[in-house]
């Protein structure tokens, strides 16, 4: 089932008993903070933290690490670099794949005590179709983020990065499934807002933005060749074994309030706000620009439970308004 | 691997006292230590941050927490044995008593003790500079025959030796006991004694020397590894050192402490700060 | 004159007797750091600092801010916001427009102990090759620097933003002077590389970049309507008086870094890299990459003599070295 | 406008007292103060910076100088009046004797005294809040007949009323001296002394009001006013406020001192911390 919703009027707080829940394509949720995708392994996690994790489960909706169609293994380290402000990673969406992912992970996943959106990649609307259908097929799976922010074997270019290039491929794939499926569009890109209205004539059902920023940093002086020497020096001087990377935390929040004002006005599907979002009023600010959702990422490095600080604070604030 | 309280603590430092080029912080931490607490593993850490004034200046740095080993329980204390290499540790050698900071843990997996090798055998601990720290909570758990080879660059960090009892030290300068490497130390404890199982921490070139010795061998040996860390709990897949069979594993979920076995060789990335 | 350089060799520095000079489009420069348009302001400068502004000017060349063909009063206040590690600024390009500051700025500006750039911007090629001709005739002026973040009035897309649409306007503006033309490349786009080679082919001398990524903020909520009231709340948290700005300053350098390394493997052109800059770390990271000068602003802000302090420091590490 | 030195300094703080809700902020500055410095003129300002500890932690913020009103000179002292209103000010209100800071200044364009007025006619002072910074230096200038009127916003804070002499206070919770609006009396001043001139610094309210009241009579008047800044010296085109006759002006070059004639009024964002 889809829901269609208009921002102008701001994220509805339902008082449920104590709870604040929110409608999200379909979906009810108990307050408006998920995780940025790649950001929370909550099977890990229950390794790490065990019982408590699910009692105190920070997401009101839990997002998958990407998936792809074959298994990858992701980059060489080194995969982190600190900016000030930020971070850069360059993990290189290692993954299963999708059988295994399916498999093995689907059924720990399925025990969470929140919707579970998977999110995916593909190349091609082809490799793009065998995810979806899949994912289509496991009741498990509550919804579908789809992550655009991928070469297109055809063109080179990423597949969000273009308007039209997205509304294609969206126009080819959106049949594939009926489950909520939202587009998770790329921040590297000239005009982030016609790209959101292009996924939105494609048959999106919801947005999410910002994805990281490309970005790069060098080897600390000490650890690579002396400078002046005649080797090419930018081979010689790369830290990441990726090469580059996505920029992420506290340094873009200022970009992606600015993406999602642009997206928030041009489209009327419901967006998922994200970048940099530490506390409170940083959430606040991203609902007030238009989001239905934030996404928490980054900061969850620095504590696990900065999300469910974070809900627990709107929800306050939503009760002592309500 | 003991469990840890979900979501980082606020504790205060009780102190933070100078050994030689290093510095033991003491934390006041009753949910990890004490009667009361989930008592760490050896070989488990911490990621910490100062509660105040952590990151600005001129390199704006630190924004993360940093990872560090659990390196003794004393009662309600918890300490860590740290090195000024950079903005976060600089900070954190900073730190006095009164002070608060942030920290999440005890995060990774330890020593395995009763593991593959019979309780028996001698226990060989060896470590490199900083990389000593979590060999003392380690002797002080295991009560069987233990021998510590230590090595150092210099004097003043070869003081570092006294956060352990007997140890025996060797440094790269020669100011303090054997003038040359711990590895050297260690071949010659292997052939006093092959039955003996290898324990061991600290950089990168002195853990690849210890799996290769150990491998020629055949002798078991945990080598307890690093890597930049964001999270410190499985969530970034940024901390990977290569798996010999392929892939990566994760240093802070899969490791710290991973059998010598499951790696191929050492990654430059993969240990304690020279 | 037109020189070309390739960016395989590194800058080359050779010694004039205590001072380290670099070729730059046919210039000779004392040294590789310049100024980033609109962040030093040498004529007010002078009236702060007096003479000791001459005696230790910080620039190699100074860039001056964008110059439109009619005057521009800017936005209005607030203008600034400061973010993590980072500044947004929405000035608006306030400047006297072409006539006056050719009639009243120039004389002063070459009174400089450095090589002029002047920095302009414009709608159309009409409109550029009307500034540009202008500029042309003035021997005052060294260089000229297009600031190509300016929507097109025909496309409405920002002229720099498109490869395709950014050749076409250096084609057609390209003839217009026979003076060094540095193409100031928009880092918001999906490829800036490809921009990069639009711009070399359609005749640019120079590249320079990046410029600010743009960015928002809301207003403190101690400022502004209580959350939660049913007027629209993105119209009544914004801070900025001009809505959107730019983001500068430590915060970018990273995407910095991928832009200028992406551009300078792509292009044969040098290279004007800046973003962030703030030591003489920085200032190698960038001319590792490929860069042949330095631009420094942001910084300038924290302190006015920063850009002194890098370039000596660069001298110090070129004299250690040769 | 005296000019400044060029390029930020690094300086040590001689001392930080408390003054009721505010701080003065002591620090020494040969190149500024005393017999062979540059001697600001009252109503220019300094950017100034902690060198250590500036920035980081939760907000990532200060990242930027921030600007102060130059408060007094004693011997090679330069003094600064401190409210503590958001991270940059919490900083420095930290600060203690030894910590050192970086400072770039004088700067700007500080009252203009023997101007347009003849020196014979009496100056009113009119101060409001931390506003009232730049009027104790001015007070100290000026060798003619002056009266000082304050307002406050409680006890606390008119406690600051002691940086200057023979004050007379106004508070808006009546708890010291007159009840109500400085601009009150203000007025009442002038009703006294129809040819006196004005010299006014504080909150953007407080200085619309005088604005207003001294163009109704005529009333010559310098107000010294505030706006985010980023640099100080003009670099930014950030400071700005809207000119009577279009367009705007840059405070920290065309002002923070500029004729009230000038402005059409004055803007919300352009007066002290209220
Ligand atoms: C499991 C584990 C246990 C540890 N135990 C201890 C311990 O007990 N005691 C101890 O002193 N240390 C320990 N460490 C090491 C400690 O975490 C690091 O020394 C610390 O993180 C350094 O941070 P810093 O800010 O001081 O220096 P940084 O400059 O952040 O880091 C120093 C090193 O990181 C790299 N680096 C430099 N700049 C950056 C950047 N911007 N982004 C990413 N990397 C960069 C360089 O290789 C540099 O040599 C441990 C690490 C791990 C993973
Ligand atoms: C010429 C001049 C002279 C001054 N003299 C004095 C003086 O003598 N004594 C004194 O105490 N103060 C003085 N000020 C004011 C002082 O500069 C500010 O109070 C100070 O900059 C506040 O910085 P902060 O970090 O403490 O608080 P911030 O939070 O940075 O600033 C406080 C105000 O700035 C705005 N703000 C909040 N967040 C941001 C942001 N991220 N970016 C931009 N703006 C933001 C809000 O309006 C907030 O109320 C003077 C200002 C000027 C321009
Ligand atoms: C370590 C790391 C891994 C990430 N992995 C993914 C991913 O697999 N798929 C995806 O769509 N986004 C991924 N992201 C992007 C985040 O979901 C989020 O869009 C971005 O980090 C901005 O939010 P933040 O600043 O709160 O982290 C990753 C981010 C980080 C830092
Ligand atoms: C306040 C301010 C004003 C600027 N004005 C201009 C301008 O007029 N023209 C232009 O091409 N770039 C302008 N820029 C962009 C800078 O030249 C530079 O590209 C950008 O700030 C990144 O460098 P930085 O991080 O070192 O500041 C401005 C930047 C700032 C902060
Ligand atoms: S540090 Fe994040 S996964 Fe290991
Ligand atoms: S503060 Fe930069 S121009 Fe005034």
């Amino acid at each position: 089932m889809r829901m269609r919703e208009r921002r102008r009027e701001p994220a509805i707080y339902a008082k449920r008993g104590d709870s604040v829940s929110i409608e999200f394509c379909g979906l009810t949720l108990a307050h408006p903070i998920i995780n940025g995708s790649g950001t929370f392994d909550a099977i890990a996690a229950q390794r790490v933290f065990g019982a408590q994790l699910h009692e105190r489960f920070p997401f009101a909706a839990y997002v998958s690490k990407t998936i792809t169609l074959e298994p990858r293994a992701g980059n060489p380290p080194p995969r982190l670099w600190e900016t000030p402000a930020g971070l850069i990673n360059s993990i290189g969406l290692p993954n299963k794949g999708l059988e295994r992912y399916l498999a093995e992970d689907l059924p720990a996943l399925a025990e969470l005590p929140v919707p579970l959106i998977t999110n995916v990649m593909g190349a091609s609307a082809e490799e793009l179709s065998i995810l979806l259908d899949a994912c289509d097929a496991r009741a498990e799976i509550a919804a579908i983020e789809l992550n655009v922010s991928c070469p297109n074997v055809k063109t080179g270019l990423d597949i969000g990065a273009d308007p039209v290039q997205l509304e294609e491929v969206m126009r080819a794939v959106r049949p594939c499934t009926g489950k909520p499926l939202i587009v998770k569009l790329t921040p590297n890109t000239a005009d982030v807002g016609a790209c959101a209205l292009g996924a939105e004539r494609g048959g999106a059902d919801a947005l999410s933005l910002i994805n990281t920023l490309r970005a790069t940093a060098l080897a600390p002086r000490a650890r690579r060749a002396p400078v002046g020497d005649s080797a090419p020096r930018d081979a010689a001087a790369a830290w990441l074994g990726g090469g580059t990377g996505g920029l992420s935390g506290p340094a873009i929040r200022a970009v992606a309030l600015a993406q999602v004002a642009a997206v928030a006005t041009r489209v009327t599907i419901p967006v998922i706000g994200m970048g940099g979002v530490q506390s409170v009023s940083h959430a606040q600010d991203l609902l007030d620009l238009g989001a239905t959702l934030v996404a928490v990422g980054t900061e969850s490095f620095r504590d696990p439970a900065a999300a469910a600080r974070i809900a627990e604070g709107l929800h306050e604030m939503a009760t002592r308004r309500g | 691997m003991s469990e840890a309280p979900f979501g980082r603590r606020l504790l205060e430092v009780t102190g933070n006292d100078e050994l030689g080029a290093y510095r033991v912080l003491r934390v006041l931490d009753p949910q990890m230590c004490g009667p009361r607490g989930a008592t760490p593993e050896p070989g488990q850490f911490a990621m910490i941050a100062a509660a105040e004034h952590w990151g600005g200046g001129e390199q704006q740095r630190p924004y993360l927490p940093r990872a560090f080993s659990i390196a003794r329980l004393a009662g309600e204390e918890c300490h860590f044995l740290l090195e000024d290499v950079g903005p976060g540790t600089r900070r954190l050698c900073e730190l006095r008593a009164g002070d608060r900071l942030w920290v999440l843990g005890p995060l990774g997996r330890g020593f395995q003790l009763g593991g593959r090798e019979p309780d028996q055998r001698r226990a060989l601990l060896v470590g490199g500079g900083v990389g000593i720290a979590p060999l003392a909570i380690l002797q002080d758990t295991l009560d069987r025959d233990t021998t510590v080879l230590l090595g150092f660059r210099d004097r003043a960090r070869a003081a570092g030796a006294a956060l352990l009892r007997d140890a025996h030290v060797a440094s790269d300068d020669g100011s303090v006991g054997h003038h040359g490497l711990v590895t050297e130390l260690l071949a010659a404890e292997l052939e006093r004694d092959p039955h003996a199982v290898v324990y061991a921490c600290g950089p990168a070139a002195m853990l690849e020397g210890v799996r290769a010795i150990c491998e020629q061998r055949a002798t078991p040996a945990q080598l307890a590894l690093e890597a930049g860390m964001a999270c410190g709990f499985g969530a970034c897949f940024g901390c990977v050192v290569a798996r010999r069979d392929g892939g990566y594993l994760r240093v802070c979920v899969d490791g710290p402490v991973v059998d010598a076995a499951e790696l191929e060789h050492v990654d430059a990335h993969a240990g304690a700060p020279a």
